[in-house]
């Protein structure tokens, strides 16, 4: 295991410190809590967005507390969904009177977790509604099953959900506005190599040195299948497929486009891949809104990406657009 | 009350690494550690709550279960523990009746917590049966320990059973058909659990 | 070589491609050459400012196009400068009116192919200046070597001299200032893998699992020395040493921090490792006035990181904070 | 003219293997690579100013070398061939005193360009040095080709000494003194070109 780390235990918590260290400006931290806040929390009247999960993920979600994003991010072990205490902490510091939304990708830990709190919230007289993000289309969806999980798609969520929330619209609508995101964006992801939990030192899994694992999780779950490595074109052309199996996109319709790397992959290839998604999707006549290419949502030091495609209407066009200001994900306004 | 919960995160201790290697086999292989960690983080709270209620006792476990656990088993037994903690609130004595009751709310906010059913390869399958068990025997008049025994029995069936069935809830879902033929990790801890409670009551008489 | 890649022979090439497309609001590219300028070039009246190098240390330096950055950047092959012509008709391209500065990587063949490409340039009647920066302090500076190299630390520059030249200063003054960066700013860095220049196919050099590289450049150039792993906390303390063997910073004089990701080490790393930079800078009475995490000025998909120093004066502070909007690097005005 | 420089290309291309070997000691295994690349466009662009006067066809080599070959050869080579054209510019005859300019200008502009200087094992370790003797030579009223003999056999041994100094300047210095021993690259391709001008003279006589 090669990382720049002290103690495979501690690396949560010195990241945590490492984050309001360098960004006192965006974020504070609830003292005995692994918990991120907005420097400025609560902000009075504005419906407050939560969301957290599992660290390694980085910059999600610490990287989009700020301004027109995230109000508080709760940062479990790495991999392994924060408790509900934790979670709990993290909204009643960011109440400002007019209601919690939080944001939870979707995997049974992370579910029960954030709906525990919400319940612990409510007791407490806090207004809390709850999404659940479940744009991994590698996953087939079912009501018999856990469903699809909760990947790249979850920073549209934080991005749009966010600047609902800015404009000053009440709960119902942020959560309203939130559930439109998550029906509208689909995500597709490969990676190239594993990553090691630092307290596990070993990694996840193994690929050969002409092997890609299509369709995997972003903790390193096992993918739809392994396949030889074929070119970032054809990778491409893939990932789109899948996406557009599952969400029909027509003609003249507008979308945003995440290119997302997990880590380790340079962003010379991420761009290379955003070149053949834009060709398809002009191919199809479909117009391209607004185009994200970047480390938005990782797996430590994965080398992989996924795309991930976001329908488009007047609203959440607008929202996208708004003014984002938060440590990683800035954003002027057009 | 305080023996029979020393007594289980015993059990549990005892018993981390073969929960852990279960959940390597269809899940993420912390199933051990994460309820080794709860319980004995329970052990160091019981002491300060050994004279207080039946309800604050187990509100307390539960509390505790919750902040430590975490994953998925964390919430549920935490809610178990707490709906369990609600029948029992202020009082310092159980009877029959509130055993059934307790046992009913557990279940009932594990399925509210989880969403999952019977059948779904979940901990629900060992304590579903042993919970139709121990009531039957309650209601047939016989003893505590009867039933408990009754009732640990039937959770080990159950645990049997999860190893014929596909995973519909939790990380072994993402597994599908490939997950048949594994015992299930959290079946597992329950049926540990009602023993250890069954163990306590027996070696009480 | 595991690459998300159509072809080695092309990667600038369809990169170039995908940046385009994906940042049209940003930049647009010079017909037939491997040139981004900003999409409103040239911007009349600025002093425009031109940097580049070979390609590979992505976003540097096509992410840093903008607004309060740079007006151009020029790409060339991966670790290779590019050629005087291309350096060349961004100049011609970004000119406003009063005059060029480029901004170039301490390396002899980036050094000599922008100089020409300022001769040709001042033949024409532009003015043309430029600086060099050599901030890596691994390597010994003395006026009978090639000198120390050019890394993270250029990104100051850009942001710094960008926000003089937005400020409207003239030429000499832009200049003056991008000098004062350089004075001021000090880098070192370490690997723990190498890279692999797709064209080439293999790593640059081999680590053992155990070992890392220190003080190496941005193109896998040998470092100072190779060593077993250490802690976090020992090497960044090995990191500062050696840059304030370099540079005198005394208490209570105010520094930006930069800790920059080489490509491949997640950003849990970066801010392990910023965590202890301010724990020395603390200890010694050093003020942080701005801390930046990330990957800024990478070396393809290596493993490792670099801190750097820079001591501000009330200047530099003020320019520091000045808005930027480009690609990669985003500030709000405070 | 034409016939010399396509003479340089074609020994370029015949070396090109042994080029990129000396520099992947020192440096970084591009130069035979780099410098093919640019006189195969050379090659491909003498055609289109084969009737132009001596000036512009080596502006042209010039400016192609300059935007092909890249690193650090590319603009000093090139910077060389436009100091060297300057002398010549409209001419279509080239005398001996012309050589001797043109000759002294490339250096000047190689000196110039890559701020380097006799000794610091680079192409001047071969270019002074045969400069100095095909001046000499000149001077002493001797043919071009006997000039160029000199020249050749002076870059040569200029070659040779690279090999005991370190490197002070390019991409080598930052192996100080483990450079010693290698021969730089750069003064190889030199010595190259200046073989193959003696070899084209000596075979047109
Ligand atoms: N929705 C659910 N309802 C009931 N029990 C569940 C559910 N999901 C998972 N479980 C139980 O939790 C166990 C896994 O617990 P654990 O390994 O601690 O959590 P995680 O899967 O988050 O790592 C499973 O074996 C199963 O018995
Ligand atoms: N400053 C300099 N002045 C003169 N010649 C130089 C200088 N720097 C490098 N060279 C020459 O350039 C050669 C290397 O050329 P090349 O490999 O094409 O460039 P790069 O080092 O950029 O890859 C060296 O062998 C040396 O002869
Ligand atoms: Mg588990
Ligand atoms: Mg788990
Ligand atoms: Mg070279
Ligand atoms: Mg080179």
């Amino acid at each position: 295991m090669k990382k720049i780390i002290n103690n495979p235990e501690s690396v949560v918590e010195e990241m945590l410190e490492g984050i309001v260290n360098a960004h006192p400006e965006y974020v504070k931290r609830l003292e005995g809590f692994n918990v991120l806040v907005r420097a400025d929390a609560p902000v009075k009247g504005k419906v407050a967005l939560v969301s957290g999960g599992g660290s390694g993920h980085e910059p999600s979600h610490g990287g989009y507390v700020g301004k027109g994003m995230l109000d508080a991010a709760v940062a479990g072990e790495v991999f392994t969904s924060p408790t509900p205490d934790q979670v709990f902490e993290a909204i009643k510091a960011v109440d400002g009177g007019s209601g919690v939304l939080l944001v939870i990708k979707n995997y049974t830990g992370d579910v029960m977790n954030f709906e525990m709190a919400a319940e612990m919230a409510e007791m407490e007289g806090i207004k809390v509604d709850s999404v659940i993000v479940n744009d991994d289309v590698a996953v087939e969806n079912s009501t018999y099953t856990t469903g699809r999980r909760g990947i790249a798609g979850t920073v549209f969520v934080h991005k749009i959900a966010g600047a609902a929330a800015d404009k000053g619209l009440e709960l119902k609508e942020v959560k309203r506005i939130a559930e439109k995101v998550i029906n509208n964006v689909r995500t597709m992801g490969m990676s190239l190599t594993p990553c090691t939990v630092p307290a596990a030192g070993k990694p996840s899994f193994e690929l050969a040195e002409d092997e890609m694992e299509v369709g995997l999780g972003i903790h390193g779950e096992p993918g739809t299948h392994r396949d030889k490595i074929k070119t970032a074109d054809e990778i491409t052309e893939h990932l789109l497929e899948k996406i557009f199996n599952d969400i029909e996109v027509n003609e003249k319709d507008e979308v945003a486009v995440m290119v997302n790397g997990l880590g380790g992959t340079p962003l010379m290839e991420l761009y290379i891949v955003n070149r053949k998604v834009k060709d398809i999707l002009q191919e199809k006549g479909i117009k391209v809104y607004k185009t994200f290419v970047g480390n938005f949502m990782t797996s430590l030091e994965m080398a992989g990406c996924s795309v991930s495609i976001l329908k488009l209407d007047d609203e959440l066009k607008e929202l996208l657009s708004a003014k984002a200001d938060t440590i990683a994900f800035k954003q002027f306004e057009e | 009350m305080i023996k029979i919960i020393d007594n289980i995160a015993t059990t549990i201790h005892e018993n981390k690494e073969y929960l852990t290697e279960l959940d390597a086999k269809i899940g993420d292989s912390d199933h051990g550690i994460n309820m080794d960690k709860g319980f004995k983080m329970v052990q160091e709270k019981l002491h300060a709550v050994k004279d207080k209620d039946c309800g604050t006792i187990l509100k307390t476990v539960a509390m505790t279960l919750v902040s430590t656990v975490g994953g998925a088993s964390g919430p549920l037994y935490g809610t178990a523990f707490l709906k369990a903690a609600s029948v029992v609130s202020d009082k310092k004595e159980i009877n029959k009746d509130d055993i059934v009751k307790m046992f009913e709310e557990a279940i009932m906010g594990i399925k509210m917590r989880g969403k999952a059913n019977k059948g779904d390869k979940t901990m629900l399958d060992a304590l579903i049966p042993a919970y139709e068990e121990l009531k039957k025997s309650i209601e047939n008049n016989e003893t505590i320990i009867e039933a408990f025994d009754k009732g640990q029995k039937a959770a080990y069936e159950g645990v049997e059973y999860t190893k014929k069935i596909a995973a519909k809830k939790g990380r072994a879902s993402y597994l599908g058909e490939r997950s048949i033929g594994h015992q299930d990790p959290g079946a597992t801890s329950s049926y540990l659990m009602l023993k250890a409670i069954y163990d306590t009551l027996k070696e009480a008489k």
